[in-house]
């Protein structure tokens, strides 16, 4: 079992136009840069994203949807102070967003991991973001009924990874990227180092090589660590 | 009136929840203002903050050069992490926060209705581009949720107010309300008005609100 | 008439299981007499072991005297864990599962279906105390549940039958049943046999199952 | 913050009669075995446990039952070959079985921990242990609906702990101690060792202090490590 592909070129070469695809980050902590690089390079278009953010300046996600490839963006915090290829898509009409509470988003993403069929969530009950869903009283407080929200694609980055798909992440970086892991078809990682099966302490693994097709080693450089 | 009196700086409010925060609680401190309460804290107390990308034990920013990529808040400013800290995934880290862990969140607020509703995620103009990130699930989360934010808008308005006129982030979920005027605490029998700077009477404070207000027991 | 034939050993049935787990597959190998596939895996391919209290990459059991009461399968037997392999906790570990993240799974059986239910938990009588451990789970959470067991019970009765008597623990959830006589395919169409030992007739088989059986295409 | 107790007595001392108790362990990995023995004698009696398993021989779980002190246990695999003690008082009716699947036993332990009001899960669909649940066909498939299990109190077994709280486990002692300690209004874990504050890397920690209230050194003893 050898899961380690030579090139980004060549872990990305399978995704389809119209494919959905996670992408694991926060601000830019986690934020597989390299491998959107690869995506946009790579051509696929009428992509859905889900992530939390929806890129800012010309990075990243801002890169894809500044090339017009994105024509559904799911996330909590699309506008930002420099977000302006997301904003002006949005504002005519070009980009459809389905904005989901950041909590809401992490849990309905492990549901899909997970096997849960929909959960009742205390988060946005009585706000604009729960209209025209189901809701219930349980116990006194009152829930809004969320759907799992899965994935063709997951691009994530980590810290270390082996060639079973093993995964380790580094401090604020770990964001989405255990919880995506689990809910595409094939998830593909980004590491800033491979190790050799056996090297990382089974008791750290963050996540286990079940939820990894894919894994690229992209060498830390200074400005994207 | 309000000229005649000096209005609480941001300090002086994120003093005043700073100091109704007990020694060993966690609390989350909202972007923006709220961000403040962790300068303002007494030395010598342990407050374990949470930061809802994945980190408990957050320290203060690092010294210039020292910051780290990889470890930011969720105002996405660079932090440091405190010996004890853990870093987690982010539905662990909700996990923390929906699931009634977190003894305080501070938050700061649009408006904050005499119920205790809270809007604080978009404006409500049309043309808006929405985004609310964690503020929902902070919202209920909580044990105790405290807003902190200036009474009146620039244009003089109150921010506290009967009902919220901007979409709603939670209903019936702010306990307490810090302002450069006064505190407010959302109790079953009304807003209970107390901490007025001095200079302020209760019957001002009740004009400016519009609504009435109850004195402190 | 089955007194003329060789059945298949129990380890002949696991190896026909294990013949059929593809390199590179994980998979969940339930308590008993699956647990013998184990042992049966080829030299030289990689079919990754889960056991649901929490450990991926699971090796065989270890040496006399170096069992660790911290490391132990689902059936309380000491393993140990091979390079590669990882611990989390029973939420993590079940998600595995439930989220059909698992190739395969093999389970024993009291009774299958030729609809593909799995009744392996209960007996159904009155007076069992009853105990389900992970069997629910694992019945519906692998991409192919494998079935193995012994065709006939000691009694003479068949295990494979139109519908189970004995109480569910999960409904059309079995695609293959490996058996001491045949290897059973449970398919929209209906039960397809094949695999049947030398001496056993497909006419002979559907009479012991009670049901019509479909060739193999 | 200090939540090191000098003893298991202490840590247990306020325990009333009628707690809800939820322990950790699966065979005997990771059941805090020394915690049980201080239960016992402690006294607090009317319980209703929360737990893998229901006990074997005259230890753990199995002391508890003995004595009479349990009225109710949550489990999904009460028969073993030496539940003697469960065995009797369930048949004659003095003691109430609640059966729940060991996945769902985890799942719905951990909704109570983050707070979900309930989830549509796919096992035991169809079975006895759905009987009278409500179930509901999501996307084709097939769920039945359950609710979180919360405890007043969770007796867990780590391996290592520090003062703040924080805790590591060892191997498959694991099991459902991270999601027993978010769970309960009252967690307590037995650590073979206490840490310093800061001696436990933040990237490995797996139980965060948030979720524990009461710490207690049990050196590790032969026989049950």
């Amino acid at each position: 079992m050898n899961k380690i592909c030579p090139s980004l070129e060549e872990a990305l070469a399978d995704i389809p136009d119209g494919a959905s695809i996670m992408i694991g980050g926060f601000g830019d902590a986690g934020v597989p840069f390299q491998m959107i690089d690869a995506l946009v390079a790579q051509g696929a278009k009428d992509l859905t994203i889900i992530s939390n953010n929806a890129g800012t300046g010309e990075e990243g996600i801002a890169a894809l949807i500044k090339r017009d490839r994105v024509k559904k963006i799911v996330c909590s915090f699309p506008r930002q102070a420099n977000s302006k290829a997301f904003d002006e898509r949005y504002l005519s009409g070009k980009l459809v967003l389905d904005l989901v509470p950041q909590g809401n988003l992490a849990e309905r993403i492990r549901a899909a991991g997970v096997g849960i069929g929909a959960f009742f969530t205390p988060t946005a009950y009585g706000t604009l973001l729960a209209d025209g869903k189901e809701t219930r009283e349980i116990d006194g407080r009152n829930y809004v009924l969320e759907y799992p929200i899965s994935a063709d694609y997951a691009f994530i980055k980590a810290h270390r990874g082996d060639a079973l798909g093993n995964l380790v992440y580094r401090k604020t970086a770990r964001n989405f990227g255990p919880v995506m892991a689990t809910a595409a078809k094939c998830t593909i990682a980004q590491v800033s180092e491979v190790v050799a099966v056996g090297d990382l302490d089974p008791e750290t693994v963050v996540t286990p090589g079940i939820f990894v097709k894919r894994v690229v080693e992209v060498k830390a450089d200074g400005a994207r660590a | 009136m309000s000229d005649t009196i000096q209005l609480l700086t941001r300090q002086q409010v994120a003093a005043r929840v700073a100091a109704d925060i007990p020694d060993g609680s966690y609390a989350n401190l909202g972007i923006g203002a709220p961000t403040d309460v962790a300068d303002c804290l007494p030395a010598g107390v342990t407050i374990i903050l949470h930061t809802e990308n994945g980190l408990l034990g957050m320290g203060p920013k690092p010294p210039a050069g020292e910051e780290d990529i990889d470890l930011m808040n969720a105002g996405k400013q660079y932090v440091t992490a405190l010996p004890g800290a853990s870093y987690f995934h982010h539905a662990d880290s909700f996990a923390m926060m929906r699931g009634g862990h977190l003894d305080y969140c501070v938050l700061g607020a649009y408006q904050v209705s005499a119920t205790g509703d809270l809007a604080n995620w978009h404006t409500g103009a049309k043309d808006a581009i929405p985004a609310v990130g964690g503020a929902m699930d902070l919202a209920i989360g909580a044990k105790s949720v405290f807003v902190m934010m200036d009474l009146l808008t620039k244009k003089g308005v109150c921010k506290l107010v009967q009902r919220c006129s901007s979409p709603l982030t939670g209903v019936g979920c702010v306990k307490r309300v810090y302002t450069d005027h006064a505190t407010f605490d959302i109790t079953p029998a009304g807003v209970v008005a107390y901490d007025l700077v001095p200079g302020l009477t209760f019957e001002a404070l009740e004009t400016l609100c519009g609504f009435p207000l109850l004195r402190k027991s």
